[in-house]
């Protein structure tokens, strides 16, 4: 049942003022109490999903708090910006994670960072910031700057461990920050029973570096996209990418085609290396060493063939707004057309041979089960996403840069586990190889930098990538003397994570590091996770409904 | 006298060789993985800085924890005394293979013992695991030393050993079965799950530093040498000349840790349960077999 | 079986692949972006690459009683982004393709570029370096050359009442 | 009056619980521990006479003939007390235990004080041991089966002592249903002997003299009387089908009661069985075979229960189920082996009759040590759940090493009592290439189970941190350490030196072993006993062994050793000590689940034979009550009888 573009904005336009902001990007005024009504229409009746929601301290402009609910339509290839004023003195607003769960920590960053209270959120607690952060103070309110906050903090009291009831059974293992199955610092307690895993929490952001703020204060728009790129240490550029589109699109710069293609050319590139490392990461996790060894070694070609086109191994440094800064000449074109050839053909004879091992097979399949179902209430994004049955693809739903000039299939299964990640990040890598060949051969001619760069003020602009783990959003809005007013991206693991503590219930103790790996998190994208629980297997009966009373809210 | 000098220096040849046999095991392996490797002497090198650095206790750490150890590296020591290595002279004595199980689980009882009491909840998970399989390990032991003492009609070493000579099905088949448990036993990679490095961080092996965990890495390098010899002079004929043997049995030891390597190269790790079911299903084989060697055929 | 079989003969195919790096340089591509190094010759002290580093690596600094005017570059900082290359009028500072940067002491990431200011007619106060004077003098018509020598204060005034007395 | 001297022990206790059941409080346990100690040293005293200087103590006591005379046509008034040697092997067991436990309780039961009748504590406890005394030394049929019930009666009164605990009560019921059933099946048999055999003679020479041909003359009779004996005391045993009170009964009694109970008086039942088979009747292939084959699955099922529990005596009691299996497959397979008859099994039967002597030992010393160590931790923090135990070693420095040395002992390991015996065991059966070697292989096998639930019982009360605040705990007072110290030197000495035992064992097979004394068949070296075989080379392994330790332990104390404490590993997060810390019931849970079969099996079983089998007994019982009540149906009844019976008589 294909709904049309028109049909949405008819229906929405009966709540607010409908506004286009870019080519299909719609701005949609709401007021407070229909917030929830929108939400539902658009995450459940009209098939698009939840993607992110920003806040925005916008009193020196028009003395209002603005709270953006960003939906993605992806059959009508649409998105739909929901925003809504919040008075300044009560900064109060309905909580829309009761219908779309994935919302819940959305809206407890917003909380975090500029006070705003939403009403019945289940658990409203501090995520981001630490226990020994001041009460009341809201980093990214306008009126607070960060020179002079390190004399506010409290002192450092460590969070008081309750005395447990006696006859306590199970026990906690602490996949702690420092982990050597995880190679970022992330905190999942998992409450263990034996060798069970009964339940599972996620106490994260230990590196969290304020970045947005940072942005806002310091840097100009043009210095922005080099921290972009530093966000994640495996997928940067597809950061760099977002915001720089985020930009032309608030300002309406036509960035030159030959720079689309290049920048699709660097996207891919960098989405088969991440990919490759997952699956060394995830063979090295099986204990399949050789496995991880082999993998690294086609991937080290992939490397040389960046540094090859932009001069660093991983930070490309491509980017600026309105277009690339390096160029790609035919011998270039040459070398990367050959080591695509033997890429392709050492993946194919080496890499399915291994997924068939096996071991491999008996640790993977059906183990870190996520239905479609919970997919779709958690809006996970991406190779998570596309293992359990939703088709959504940034690439084909939201074509950018160089994508609609090039045919490339999206692999969907609809097993939802270990293995079904593997097999569609097993098809992305062939994809984009393709993608490669298809876009390399006809690389239009042309200047790589658009002509002339005017960036008005206080403008709205929606970047959106597929990065290697997921949808990227970035939600731009410019400011005065070449600063950035607002900056809020919102990478992939950040709606993925939450979906691992389903994942891992029920699950073997030994499996915990492939399943958390399998969302292939990048946590210094979203940095961090928590604790845990413990069975009492002694009264089965009661403990399961405390349990399943715990597991509502 | 002469006797126990000649035990002592076979004793001390095999500590020489052991850590030697692992440096060999690492190059190949890394040659395999398409690596340089680190030189064969490397596992010399880190033996020898861990016996430098004092050892780190928790506030949990109960006597048991560092004693154990030691404990565990006499017990090695012992079953060397009792097995021929680079001479056939050996301190085997009626039923001196019981003896020999009863050291194996032995010490990997009181590592599982020491690693617990360090209090630290990774030990745990893998002492559970270490005691989930040495016990079912060492049924099968149990099974194949049952096997042996059938065909042989007797429970000492130095009669069982060169099995071969009577060309017997069962004879054969218990070697290879007995190679599979010893592959088991020398905790190769389906089966490293005590010490899962990615999954519990090294499992037993975790709470114990320095000194302790040398002489730990130690003796879990002489339980391998240990296998290999037995299976070596399953096979070495006794015909052989008196002064071949030590060549001989250094050359076969090597190829034997060479194979293994190869098969550990190429596999994943199991979990725990599955290892658990594959080493159950070895047990209807073996009574096959021990059916089949008691009417020798 | 035949799966690892082949993983094994494809191992062995492409052979070893690590190289013993300290003792065995790594070539590097000729596009490499390497640690920026400053030419002294040729820099004239504007301060553009100090303003559109990213993570402010260039610094300027004026000692007004030597009248002299540092551009210090940390490669503590920098991020080899190339971005004070493009900015650069006169190429002084390039990005080479050395890339090794261990040291013991931190003072070897410094690199300091000092160079003589020039003293305002009017006021005395050294407002910008003499080269920057000479380059810019190239590029602007001979009649307000002699303007170049007064510090931005003067010249506003110089130049507004030369404009006033024009209008009558 | 030397020749009262052998009724000594048994008078004194009697004085001591008849004074002590007078006192409710501390007094009553004070003087009957005191008698009960005197009495065991006695105890000590006479067995190592007999066994040692081989002295005989024989009584004929005449009681007064005036009540027996009349009324049965035995003649009830003479009873016969004879301390022989193997009677005298198991009153020295008795004495050693009794001489702990006794010393125990003198501080360990003034726990009771306010809760329970001190006076009654001490009467039975006294009763208890010297009916024991009694039941070992008596040599007449008829005062057995007295003796025999009333030691069941007051054992049943010590497992119920905490009368308010519902859970006691109904053990102590379930446990005396239990061995009453299985007295009669012995009173049935030993009427069937006296009425056809010796002709109302009680003594049990008249009866040897009749029965020892019995087997050749009438097999059917000979097998069948063999049959309900065995039945009737595997009950007590607590062999597999008749061993579910063992873990019920065990836990319930105060600590030093249940070493006795696991310690000792499971083993009358041994005893007995030793008189049947080498005493009264011959031994024969195919009761080799049952009684190896019972005590093989006893052993099985016993450890694999064991490995489940997570309460300390509970643990404690099914791990007595799976040592009684060792004893009764060493014994079962010294009868096959004897009666096969070959030349070469000689050896190995009487290698097999020593070691289940031996193991009977051994297993009385450090079950009743463990059993000690758990009440004295039970003592001091007044719980036995092990999942929340843990970390008293620092607290009970003393206790943990006695545990340590026990649960070593049990779990077989070289310098220790246990490995001994086990391997005397293994090396009997192995070798033996009949249907015992799988059944050897399936005991090593078992062993490993039993090293393994020895290391949960030590570990988890003392090495793992524990799950709950431990308040100061302190150690135990000084005649419970004096009793522990006591047996854990016993279990040493009896593994370093397997000499002392062997020496009495040798002496029991002389007199009742048909191939007379083992020396001839074992070589003994200190810690190890080698069987004489051709080749046996000269050296001593556990000297070299001993050389080795001392070498590695040497070279590990001259490294510089500096101890530097730092907090546990956690993955940086703080570690919290009673989160993060594993629970004793999932030790075990990957094995546990790997052999499910087994216990489905095993629950199966009990479903069927326990549950189902009450259930129709209580319907049954009502049908019948109402049946007896209804006097018409009764008057009915009884005339239809008087007829059939007048029909009889005149066809």
């Amino acid at each position: 049942m294909h709904i049309s573009t028109t049909k949405i904005l008819d229906s929405l336009s009966k709540y607010g003022k409908i506004e286009k902001v870019h080519e299909n990007t719609y701005f949609v005024e709401v007021s407070a109490d229909k917030v929830r009504e929108v939400s539902e229409i658009l995450h459940w009746k009209l098939g698009g999903h939840f993607s992110v929601t920003v806040g925005s301290d916008e009193r020196p402009i028009n003395g209002y708090f603005k709270v953006y609910h960003v939906f993605l339509m992806d059959k009508q290839k649409l998105s739909i910006i929901v925003h809504v004023k919040v008075n300044p003195v009560v900064p109060k607003l309905p909580s829309i994670t009761p219908i779309i769960p994935g919302a819940n920590w959305h809206e407890r960053e917003v909380h975090d960072f500029f006070g705003i209270f939403f009403e019945d959120h289940p658990n409203l607690e501090r995520l981001i910031l630490p226990y020994d952060w001041p009460k009341g103070v809201y980093p990214l309110r306008k009126d607070v700057s960060i020179r002079g906050l390190r004399s506010k903090l409290l002192k450092n009291n460590a969070e008081s461990e309750g005395k447990r009831k006696a006859e306590e059974e199970g026990y906690i293992v602490p996949i702690g920050p420092y982990h050597p199955a995880l190679h970022e610092p992330e905190y999942f307690e998992l409450y263990v029973d034996g060798e069970k895993i009964v339940d599972a929490k996620y106490k994260g952001f230990h590196v969290h570096r304020g970045i947005e703020k940072v942005a806002e204060e310091k840097l100009t728009i043009n210095q922005i996209p080099f921290i972009a790129e530093r966000i994640c240490g495996i997928c940067g550029y597809t950061h760099n990418v977002a915001y720089c589109q985020a930009v032309e699109n608030a300002a309406g710069i036509e960035v030159p085609l030959r720079a689309k293609y290049i920048r699709s050319i660097l996207l891919e590139i960098e989405r088969i290396h991440s990919h490759l490392l997952w699956f060394g990461v995830l063979f090295h996790l099986l204990g399949f060493d050789t496995g991880f060894m082999m993998t690294w070694l086609i991937r080290e070609k992939i490397m040389d063939l960046a540094e090859v086109l932009t001069g660093n191994r991983k930070n490309y440094g491509l980017n600026l707004v309105g277009g690339v800064r390096r160029d790609i000449n035919s011998e270039k074109i040459e070398f990367s057309l050959k080591t695509l050839n033997y890429v392709e053909t050492k993946l194919r004879s080496v890499l399915d041979k291994m997924l068939k091992l096996k071991e491999v097979i008996s640790r993977t399949k059906n183990i870190g089960l996520l239905n479609r179902n919970e997919a779709k209430k958690l809006s996970v994004v991406g190779p998570v996403a596309r293992a359990s049955g939703i088709d959504t693809d940034v690439r084909k739903h939201h074509p950018y840069a160089a994508y609609s000039e090039v045919e490339f299939k999206v692999p969907v299964y609809d097993e939802g586990d270990v293995y079904s990640r593997a097999l569609v990040r097993y098809d992305e890598v062939f994809e984009s190889i393709n993608i490669l060949k298809q876009l390399l051969k006809n690389i239009p001619k042309g200047n790589i930098m658009a002509d002339e760069v005017k960036i008005p003020e206080y403008r709205k602009g929606l970047g959106l990538t597929e990065a290697p783990r997921g949808e990227n959003v970035h939600l731009v809005i410019t400011g005065r003397d070449n600063k950035i007013y607002r900056w809020r991206p919102r990478a992939p693991s950040y709606n993925n994570i939450p979906s691992t503590l389903i994942m891992l219930k029920g699950e073997n103790l030994a499996d915990a590091p492939a399943i958390i790996a399998s969302i292939d998190p990048c946590f210094s994208c979203t940095d961090h996770l928590v604790i845990i629980d413990i069975k009492r297997n002694i009264k089965r009966r009661i403990r399961l409904k405390e349990l399943a009373r715990r597991r509502q809210c | 006298m002469l006797y126990l000098v000649t035990v002592f220096a076979n004793i001390v040849a095999l500590l020489a060789i052991a850590p030697i046999i692992d440096g060999i095991e690492r190059k190949v392996k890394a040659k395999l993985q398409c690596r340089k490797g680190p030189p064969i002497l490397q596992t010399w090198y880190d033996l020898i800085k861990l016996f430098k650095r004092p050892s780190i206790v928790t506030e949990e750490y109960s006597i048991v924890y560092i004693i154990s150890p030691y404990i565990i590296f006499a017990n090695m020591l012992f079953a060397l005394a009792l097995v021929p290595s680079f001479t056939r002279i050996s301190l085997s004595f009626f039923g001196d293979i019981i003896v020999l199980t009863y050291l194996i689980t032995s010490s990997s009882i009181l590592l599982a013992i020491g690693s617990i009491s360090s209090g630290n909840v990774f030990a745990a998970i893998g002492a559970s695991r270490e005691l989930s399989l040495t016990t079912l390990s060492k049924l099968l032991m149990a099974l194949t030393l049952a096997i042996f003492a059938v065909l042989k009609r007797s429970l000492m070493l130095e009669t069982l050993f060169p099995i071969i000579p009577p060309y017997t099905l069962s004879a054969i088949a218990s070697i290879i079965l007995f190679a599979i448990i010893a592959y088991i036993e020398s905790y190769k990679l389906p089966f490293d799950i005590p010490e899962a490095e990615p999954e519990i961080i090294d499992g037993i092996l975790v709470e114990y530093s320095g000194k302790s965990l040398g002489i730990l890495k130690y003796s879990m390098y002489l339980k391998r040498i240990l296998f290999f010899t037995i299976i070596v002079y399953l096979i070495l004929p006794r015909e052989i000349p008196m002064l071949l043997t030590p060549v001989l049995y250094l050359i076969s030891l090597i190829a034997l840790s060479v194979t293994y390597v190869c098969i550990e190269t190429y596999c994943g790790r199991l979990r725990i349960d599955q290892a658990l079911k594959f080493t159950k299903t070895l047990v209807p084989i073996l009574l096959v077999v021990l059916i089949i060697a008691y009417f020798n055929y | 079986m035949s799966a690892r079989l082949h993983i094994l003969k494809e191992a062995l195919r492409t052979g070893v692949v690590t190289k013993k790096y300290p003792y065995e340089p790594v070539k590097v591509p000729e596009g490499f972006r390497g640690k920026p190094s400053i030419d002294v010759e040729k820099c004239i002290g504007c301060g553009a690459c100090v303003n559109v580093c990213p993570p402010n690596a260039l610094s300027a600094e004026i000692d007004l009683n030597k009248s002299v005017k540092r551009i210090i570059l940390f490669l503590g900082k920098c991020i080899f982004c190339g971005r004070c290359q493009d900015a650069c009028p006169t190429e002084a500072i390039k990005l080479t393709r050395e890339f090794e940067l261990s040291t013991l002491t931190t003072n070897d990431l410094y690199q300091v570029v000092e160079l003589k200011m020039a003293k305002c007619e009017i006021c005395g106060k050294p407002y910008a370096t003499i080269r920057q004077v000479l380059f810019t003098a190239k590029s602007v018509p001979k009649d307000q050359r002699p303007l170049l020598l007064l510090c931005s204060e003067c010249r506003s005034k110089v130049s507004a009442k030369y404009i006033s007395y024009a209008r009558w | 009056m030397a020749e009262y001297v052998a009724l000594a022990p048994a008078a004194v206790l009697i004085l001591g619980a008849i004074i002590s059941s007078m006192f409710k409080g501390k007094l009553g346990n004070y003087i009957s521990s005191f008698f009960s100690t005197i009495s065991s040293i006695i105890m000590c005293y006479l067995s190592l006479n007999v066994l040692l200087f081989n002295k005989v103590f024989e009584e004929k006591l005449r009681l007064i003939s005036g009540i027996t005379e009349s009324v049965l046509p035995i003649n009830l008034s003479v009873i016969y007390i004879r301390i022989d040697f193997l009677s005298a092997f198991f009153v020295f067991i008795l004495g050693t235990v009794g001489l702990a436990s006794s010393i125990y309780g003198i501080s360990y039961i003034n726990r009771y004080l306010h809760k329970q009748h001190l006076g009654f504590y001490g009467l039975n406890y006294a009763l208890f041991l010297c009916f024991m005394y009694l039941v070992f030394v008596v040599h007449d049929i008829f005062w057995f089966i007295v003796f025999w019930e009333l030691m069941t009666v007051t054992s049943q009164f010590l497992v119920s002592y905490e009368r308010e605990k519902a859970v006691a009560r109904k053990a102590a019921y379930k446990y005396f249903c239990m061995s009453k059933g299985a007295t009669e099946v012995i009173i049935v048999s030993a009427l069937i002997i006296l009425i056809i055999l010796s002709g109302m003679n009680t003594s049990f020479d008249t009866i040897r003299y009749y029965t020892k041909s019995l087997l050749v003359e009438n097999p059917i009779l000979a097998n069948a009387l063999i049959a309900l004996l065995f039945i009737g005391f595997s009950v007590k045993a607590s062999l597999v089908p008749f061993h579910t009170w063992l873990p019920d009964a065990h836990p319930e009694a105060p600590s030093n009661v249940s070493a006795l109970l696991s310690g000792v008086m499971i083993k009358t039942s041994v005893y007995m069985f030793f008189r049947i088979f080498y005493f009264f009747f011959e031994p024969t292939v195919y009761w080799g075979y049952i009684v190896a084959t019972i005590g093989t699955i006893t052993l099985l099922v016993g450890t694999m229960y064991a490995i489940l529990q997570n309460d300390s005596k509970r643990l404690l009691a099914f791990s007595s189920i799976g040592q009684m299996g060792y004893i009764v497959f060493a014994l079962g397979s010294s009868l096959l082996l004897y009666s096969m008859g070959e030349k070469s099994y000689t050896v190995l039967a009487s290698v097999a009759f020593a070691a289940s002597l031996y193991h009977v030992m051994n297993h009385a010393m450090f079950k009743s040590l463990l059993f000690l160590t758990a009440g004295s931790v039970i003592y001091r923090t007044g719980l036995r759940n092990l999942n929340v135990l843990g970390g008293l070693a620092r607290f009970m420095p003393f206790t943990s090493i006695l545990t340590l040395i026990a649960s070593l002992s049990l779990a077989g390991i070289p310098p220790f009592n246990g490995f001994v015996s086990k391997w005397l065991i293994y090396s009997s059966t192995i070798p033996s290439f009949t249907i015992l070697a799988v059944y050897g292989v399936v005991a090593l096998f078992v062993s490993a189970i039993t090293a393994a639930y020895a290391v949960k019982y030590f570990t988890t009360l003392f090495t793992k941190p524990a799950t709950i605040e431990v308040e100061k705990v302190k150690d135990v007072p000084l005649p419970m350490m004096f009793s522990q110290i006591l047996l854990a030197a016993l279990c040493i000495i009896l593994g370093i030196y397997p000499a002392i035992p062997l020496n009495m064992i040798s002496a029991v097979s002389k007199a009742i072993f048909p191939l007379g004394n083992i020396f001839s068949y074992i070589q003994v070296f200190p810690g190890i006993a080698l069987l004489k075989v051709e080749f046996v080379s000269a050296n001593s392994p556990l000297i070299i062994a001993v050389g080795l330790i001392l070498i590695s332990s040497v070279v590990a104390a001259a490294l510089p050793h500096k101890l530097n404490k730092f907090s546990v590993w956690s993955c940086g997060v703080p570690f919290r000590k009673y989160a993060m810390n594993m629970s004793a019931a999932s030790y075990f849970r990957p094995f546990i689940r790997s052999f499910d079969e087994f216990y489905l099996t095993g629950r199966l079983l009990h479903k069927i034979f326990v549950k189902d089998f009450i259930k129709k007994y209580f319907s049954f019982t009502k049908v019948l009550a109402k049946i007896t009540e209804n006097f018409v149906i009764m008057l009915t009844l009884f005339t239809l009888i008087v007829i059939l019976m007048l029909l009889l008589y005149v066809g």
